[in-house]
């Protein structure tokens, strides 16, 4: 029987195209698949075992060969195996799948840190150098990457399904997740949290690069502004530094040190200083009074984007190093004009 | 005629009670009680107890609650399968709050 | 004159009346009373049940339809059989009439409508005004879900994630939300009403431990729908409120919180699989029982993991949540939870596999269904543990994994032993049987076709495809294709149950009162049964799944015949 | 035939289309006795089980609201006490002991229809009713109330005066601790779960007057005063389960903020 030279095409075409199993491309995938392989193995071995007993039964006892059935009214060591066999099992899932999230929710201390701004439908993803992308990430390999990410609007999802990491993009909320790749190439980016219209259309690639190209790239598409600087501009053109201008005097206190630092509030209680403090501190002042301060900065809600928190924060966490110093030491253009950049104040 | 064959075994098991009825003048008392507890809480709210003001005020209105179910909707006298369904249904709206909080409570624990 | 000395070595025990003589008893729930009135005014839990077959069958293929229509858009990559938003509505459309107009009623209320009562050896249902106020409040659910789909559709997903649904779209998500919020109450009623009835209608010496398996299942169901639904009535309010005023209960920007929504949806929405799964399991147990002659392995161990699932149920459904932005530790213990609820079903499985040891099992169609449900639930349910633990969710959530975990165990498992169940008591129902060699050909023409369609989703959702996706990389279309071949193949399997059913309803062999040979009280009356199903109340004597005592039963008068 | 079940099913004498005199409903002996029941006791005990299985339900619908209001007071404490400090202590108190004589007098009428006092159970049921309106009048002067102020969540919701409290002329001082404008913001939230809990509650009551209403009717034509007192007692569970629900609600929303913790 010929078959038509056309179909055959789509199928050579199609065969040699498709994928049966994701490429492993970061360090976490081995990981990830190992468990896959074990519950893979446990479906087959239970989708065997159940098989086998039900033909096993099915021929010996079909009514042609034995037409009376003789009552059995059950076992209670037969229960108790098929209690506690698969229970062990799941437990084993549990506690491996537990390592493996601790894993990937988990980054490295020495991992580089990556914005990520979802919103409808697009992914904007922003280097701490300053580089902006859109539907795309380029990333070095061999090293840790994370990822710190917030959505502007609905939940979004941030997939790499290369990587095998997922992790939710938040309104109102940080959430991170790290990798660190391990093969240069381009990689799938989803959106994989339903979010409206054109949920389908919020995809992007990532770029593996190795390390010397990851420089290079660097350098090839800086915006000329770091987040930090970006981050200080606003601090300036928000009024920010009337109150917080580092003078003893001041209304509000110095933010020199302030990330990582340890803040006493005037509930009592303590926090650590993290993004997210630092920018729930801006967007809901009262809900954390630092002690000794009265409770007069004003609410940014609505006023600043999501940017602008970032490089407000970029700029935050570089205060407590000898910033200025460094800022000189690489090419610092703080003091020019103001580009329209990311880190737009909204009218 | 189908008495004879109605299986008491099946209403005056655990799922059965009296019907029982409660006299005026045990209302009148629990009535009272109540209304005895709301101004308790009221008079409670003036004074200032900290952490304790919420959980006093709580307090009574749950002893309202409990005397409520108990008399004006007649518990104590029902079956157990009624009691077991007023368990029931504060057991799953405990399961609700409880496990939710382990969420939120839990949420800042770590920091990612 | 016993069941097993019909021919010796025969393979079936199908054992019709001579069909010569045989007719369809002239007083029966149906011909009792005629007119449209009278099945609209109806209390006899018996119509309620036919009116609701008809109403959920007519839903299901509308969401067949849909599911189609899917399917024949991610034939290709590209976005070109409609546009994105039309796509969201497909599989929103398609999601919330499968869920909430097809499969939360769907054994309960037709099957377990039908049977509770004759199985408790009861009259009616307790409460028969509310049972028919249940079947309206589904059908003005119904009509809202259409009234949106007419007026454009919604597109928010069946999960209706906030802030999503609360403040970016601007589809019929209110009419929708009404739509959900009354369908529920009649769920509700439903279960309330079986409840009662099992707690207060039993007949003299129907204890727990003589129900049928299938009573047990809907009692646990039952829990689940009164205890659950409520909360979604709450979450799907706040919804439409949140709407209607802008507050900010759900959204962050007003110091709300989205997952709060998530919470309490899924606090509903997991129970609601078990709702969905555990009257289908009742399904299974009476039908094993019966072709293979046995009483049901381990009856206790299968009537206590029913209960126990929709114990544990309710404390799982963070499950659906971990990468969301929940608290890691609490994902770790509802992780664990997961993992123990899993473990009834197994017991289940293997007492159900048991239960064929040393019977005498013949394989007419209902069997068919059942060892479908069997394979099907089990990779479905074994997938489901892929899920529930933690670091293996990361990669398969919100991907076409998900999508073939759920449509095994709610097509595989619940719509299998939903036609299992049907093709079992359609004799009893219409006192007619179907065309065997042709739903024996449906059944396997299903199991195909369903296999076709949803194995390659489990490959697709690990190479990362994500679900809700109008579009889709090129590398994954093989996949894709063969899916909705297989979701063709599908098609048809449904389609043909509903034109032998409907062509049986009128030239079916007569099927007398017992076909099967089956013990459950249900088959000791006459088919269609009587609108009071019992001349005189029946005595229980025996444990159910007794077929000595069928085999023995000289006197029909034990349990009186009607 | 061959087979025993099915052909005594063929040849049973007392196959109903064959015996005219058969009569299905010969064991009711009061109108209100529902066929399917075998004994009166067995429907009075179903019907008062399906009551309380739909309190059930009851629970779990309000329950998501008192979550949400666990939660948001404790994430916005601030905001919580100074708009809880608006609800107005005397007239929540005084609609709480309204509620308990409500009660109180289905209580009673419960009783009445037991030792069926005819006169008595139509008394009670209308002071039922005229208590439970009364809470709803006062309730509506307490929503009327937050409407002048514009403290109805949506679009009019005006937080200017948590964030400037008015200055009490005698101590110069601000009548109440000023909150910061985004803390303000989230009164809104406490507004809106007080709008949503206690609306809920009083449109609990507004469907339970309704049927009050159903009830005298059929009470004052005697129908409960016979023995058959299912109606009453039933809709006695409903309407103390609505006490109940304002029992917590009062306290939550009206009294626990009133001495906010420093
Ligand atoms: C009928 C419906 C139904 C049923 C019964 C189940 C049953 C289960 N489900 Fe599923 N589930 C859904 C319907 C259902 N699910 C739906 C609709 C969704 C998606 C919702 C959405 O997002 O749109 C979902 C999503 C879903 C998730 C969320 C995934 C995510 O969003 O990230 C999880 C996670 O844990 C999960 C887990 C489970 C588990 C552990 C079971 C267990 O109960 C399964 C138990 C059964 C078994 C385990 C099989 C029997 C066992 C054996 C035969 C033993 C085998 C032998 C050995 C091990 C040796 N399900
Ligand atoms: C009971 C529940 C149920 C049932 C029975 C089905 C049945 C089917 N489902 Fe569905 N499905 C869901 C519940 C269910 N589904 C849910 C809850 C979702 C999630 C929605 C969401 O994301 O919000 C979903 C999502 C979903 C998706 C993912 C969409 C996406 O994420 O983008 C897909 C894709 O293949 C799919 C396919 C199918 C198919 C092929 C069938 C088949 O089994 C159906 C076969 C039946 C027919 C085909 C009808 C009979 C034939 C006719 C009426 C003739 C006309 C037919 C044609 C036009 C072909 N379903
Ligand atoms: C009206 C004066 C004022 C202005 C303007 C102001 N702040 Fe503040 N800020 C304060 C005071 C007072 C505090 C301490 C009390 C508190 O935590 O609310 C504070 C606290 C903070 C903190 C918390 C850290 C700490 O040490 O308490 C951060 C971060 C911060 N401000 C950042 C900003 C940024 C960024 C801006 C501009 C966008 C800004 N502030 C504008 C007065 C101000
Ligand atoms: Cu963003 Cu989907
Ligand atoms: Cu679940």
């Amino acid at each position: 029987m010929g078959i038509s030279p056309v179909i055959w095409q789509f199928l050579v075409k199609w065969l040699t195209a498709s994928a049966l199993f994701p490429r492993e491309a970061s360090t976490i995938a081995p990981y990830m698949d190992a468990l896959y392989v074990f519950l893979v193995g446990m479906t087959i071995t239970g989708l065997l075992l159940v098989g086998a007993i039900l033909v096993t039964f099915s021929i010996r006892y079909r009514k042609s060969v034995h037409p009376v059935a003789t009552q059995v009214e059950g076992s209670t060591l037969l229960e108790a195996t098929w209690t506690i066999i698969p229970l062990a099992i799941f437990l084993i899932t549990f506690v491996w799948g537990a390592l493996l999230y601790f894993r990937i929710y988990n980054p490295p201390v020495n991992s580089m840190n990556i914005y990520i701004v979802g919103k409808q439908w697009m992914w904007k993803a922003e280097h701490p150098g300053g580089q902006h992308e859109i539907n795309a990430l380029h990333v070095p390999t061999g090293q840790p990457v994370q990822l710190t990410m917030i959505s502007q609007d609905v939940f979004h999802s941030f997939s790499i399904p290369e990587f095998r990491i997922k992790r939710e993009v938040i309104p109102g909320r940080y959430s991170t997740v790290w990798f660190q790749a391990t093969t240069p190439g381009d990689y799938h980016l989803f959106c994989t949290q339903y979010c409206g219209t054109k949920h389908s259309a919020m995809i992007g690639t990532i770029t593996a690069l190795s390390p010397d190209d990851y420089k290079k790239w660097t350098q090839g598409s800086t915006s000329g502004t770091s987040l930090a600087q970006n981050g200080e501009r606003l601090f300036a053109s928000m009024g920010c530094n009337s109150c917080h201008s580092g003078n003893a005097a001041a209304r509000g206190p110095n933010l020199a040190g302030v990330y990582g630092s340890r803040l006493q509030l005037t509930n009592g209680s303590q926090v650590l200083v993290n993004e997210a403090y630092l920018r729930d501190s801006i967007l809901n002042p009262s809900q954390h009074v630092t002690a000794g301060y009265a409770p007069i900065m004003p609410t940014y809600q609505g006023q600043i984007s999501e940017d602008g928190l970032i490089d407000l924060i970029e700029y935050l966490k570089t205060l407590n190093t000898n910033y200025r110093v460094q800022q000189t030491l690489t090419t610092s253009q703080s003091d020019q004009a103001a580009p329209p950049a990311s880190g737009m104040v909204k009218p | 005629m189908s008495e004879h064959i109605y299986d008491a075994a099946n209403i005056t098991n655990p799922e059965h009670g009296e019907h029982h009825i409660v006299s005026p003048a045990q209302y009148s008392f629990v009535f009272i009680t109540l209304l005895i507890g709301t101004a308790i809480t009221v008079l409670a709210a003036n004074f200032d107890m900290g952490v304790f003001n919420p959980i006093i005020a709580l307090a009574i209105a749950s002893t309202k609650a409990v005397i409520v179910i108990l008399f004006f909707m007649h518990v104590k006298y029902q079956s157990n399968l009624i009691k077991m369904t007023v368990g029931a249904g504060f057991f799953s709206f405990l399961v609700l709050i409880t496990m939710t909080l382990s969420d939120y409570i839990s949420r800042a624990w770590g920091l990612w | 004159m016993t069941t097993h000395n019909l021919v010796r070595g025969s393979n079936t025990i199908i054992n019709l009346p001579d069909q010569s003589t045989a007719e369809i008893p002239k007083r029966n729930f149906i011909s009792n009373e005629h007119g449209l009135l009278s099945w609209l005014l109806t209390g006899d839990h018996k119509r309620i049940a036919v009116l609701y077959l008809i109403s959920i069958t007519f839903f299901f293929f509308i969401g067949g339809a849909f599911a189609g229509l899917i399917r024949l858009e991610l034939l290709t990559p590209q976005p070109d059989l409609v546009a994105s938003d039309t796509y969201n509505k497909f599989f929103t459309m398609h999601g919330v009439i499968m869920i909430f107009l097809f499969l939360v009623p769907s054994v309960p209320a037709t099957l377990g409508n039908f049977l509770i009562p004759i199985m408790l050896g009861a009259r009616d249902l307790a409460f028969p005004k509310i049972n028919l106020l249940s079947w309206y409040l589904y059908v003005i659910g119904g009509t809202l879900t259409l009234t949106a789909l007419v007026l454009g559709g919604v597109d928010t997903g069946w999960t209706f994630t906030t802030p999503l649904s609360t403040h970016y779209l601007n589809t019929h998500v209110v009419t929708t939300a009404t739509a959900i919020f009354v369908a529920g109450f009649s769920s509700i009623f439903t279960g309330l009403n079986f409840i009662v009835t099992i707690h207060r209608m039993r007949c003299p010496g129907m204890t727990w431990f003589r129900m049928p398996l299938f009573v047990w299942a809907h009692y646990a169901a039952s829990i689940l729908m009164v205890l659950g639904t409520p909360v979604l009535a709450i979450a799907i309010v706040l919804v439409a409120l949140e709407r209607l005023i802008g507050i900010g209960v759900f959204d962050p920007t007003k110091g709300g919180d989205p997952l709060l929504f998530q919470h309490l949806f899924w606090f509903y929405s997991h129970p609601a699989v078990y709702i969905m799964i555990l009257p289908g399991m009742g399904v299974i147990s009476e039908v094993i029982s019966t072709f293979s002659r046995k009483r049901i392995f381990g009856y206790t161990a299968v009537a206590f993991s029913s209960v126990a699932i929709a114990l544990f149920g309710f404390f799982v459904w963070e499950h659906h949540m971990f990468i969301m932005g929940v608290s890691n530790y609490s994902a770790l213990v509802f992780s664990l939870l997961t993992m123990l609820v899993a473990v009834p079903s197994a017991i289940k499985i293997f007492n159900w596999a048991f239960t064929l040891q040393k019977g005498s099992i013949t394989f007419e169609t209902p069997m068919l269904y059942a060892f479908g449900f069997i394979g099907l639930f089990t990779i479905g349910g074994l997938t489901g543990v892929f899920l529930g633990s933690l670091g293996m969710d990361i990669h398969l959530t919100e991907t076409y994994f998900i999508v073939a975990h759920f449509h095994f165990v709610m097509v595989g498992g619940m719509l299998m032993a939903f036609l299992s169940g049907v093709h079992f008591w359609w004799p009893k129902m219409t006192g007619r049987m179907y065309p065997e060699s042709l739903s024996k050909l449906a059944a396997v023409v299903t199991f195909i076709g369903f296999n076709l369609t949803f194995l390659p989703q489990f490959i697709l959702g690990y190479l990362g495809m994500p679900r809700r996706y109008h579009a889709y990389p090129p590398e994954f279309q093989v996949l894709n294709v063969l899916s909705t071949a297989g979701a063709t193949i599908l098609g048809v399997g449904y389609l043909m149950p509903v034109l032998y059913l409907a062509w049986s309803l009128k030239y079916g062999a007569i099927a007398g009162a017992n076909p099967w040979q089956a013990t459950g009280l249900e088959w000791q009356i006459q088919s269609p049964p009587l609108t009071e199903n019992f001349i005189e109340i029946p005595i229980m004597d025996h444990e159910a799944y007794d077929y000595d005592w069928l085999e023995h039963k000289t006197q029909p008068e034990v349990t009186t015949v009607g | 035939m061959d087979n025993t079940i099915v052909s005594t099913i063929q040849s049973e004498p007392l196959m109903p289309h064959e015996t005219s005199e058969y009569e299905p409903y010969e064991h009711v002996y009061v109108p209100q006795h529902r066929h399917h029941f075998e004994t009166e006791d067995q429907q009075r005990e179903a019907g008062s089980f399906g009551m309380w299985l739909f309190l059930l339900t009851e629970i779990m619908f309000f329950g998501g609201m008192f979550f949400a209001y666990l939660l948001f007071r404790n994430w916005y404490y601030d905001a919580f006490v100074t708009a809880s400090n608006q609800l107005s202590v005397p007239l929540g108190a005084t609609n709480t002991a309204i509620l308990i004589s409500s009660g109180f007098f289905m209580a009673l009428g419960v009783w009445a229809a037991e030792v069926r006092k005819r006169g008595l159970l139509v008394l009670f049921l209308i002071l039922t009713t005229l208590f439970g309106l009364a809470f709803l009048g006062i309730k509506s002067v307490e929503y009327k109330e937050k409407w002048d102020k514009h403290h109805i969540p949506g679009a009019s919701f005006d937080v200017s005066e948590f964030v400037n409290p008015a200055i009490d002329a005698k101590t110069g001082k601000p009548t109440q601790k000023p909150l910061a404008p985004d803390a303000a913001q989230k009164t809104q939230l406490f507004f809106f779960l007080y709008f949503a809990m206690t609306g809920m509650h009083a449109l609990h009551m507004i469907i339970g007057i309704g049927v009050l209403f159903w009830l005298l009717w059929r009470a004052q034509r005697g129908e409960f005063s016979a023995g058959y007192v299912a109606p009453i007692e039933n809709f006695g569970l409903y309407w103390h389960f609505v006490d109940i629900v304002w029992l917590y609600l009062f306290p939550l929303l009206y009294l626990i903020n009133r001495h906010p913790l420093k």
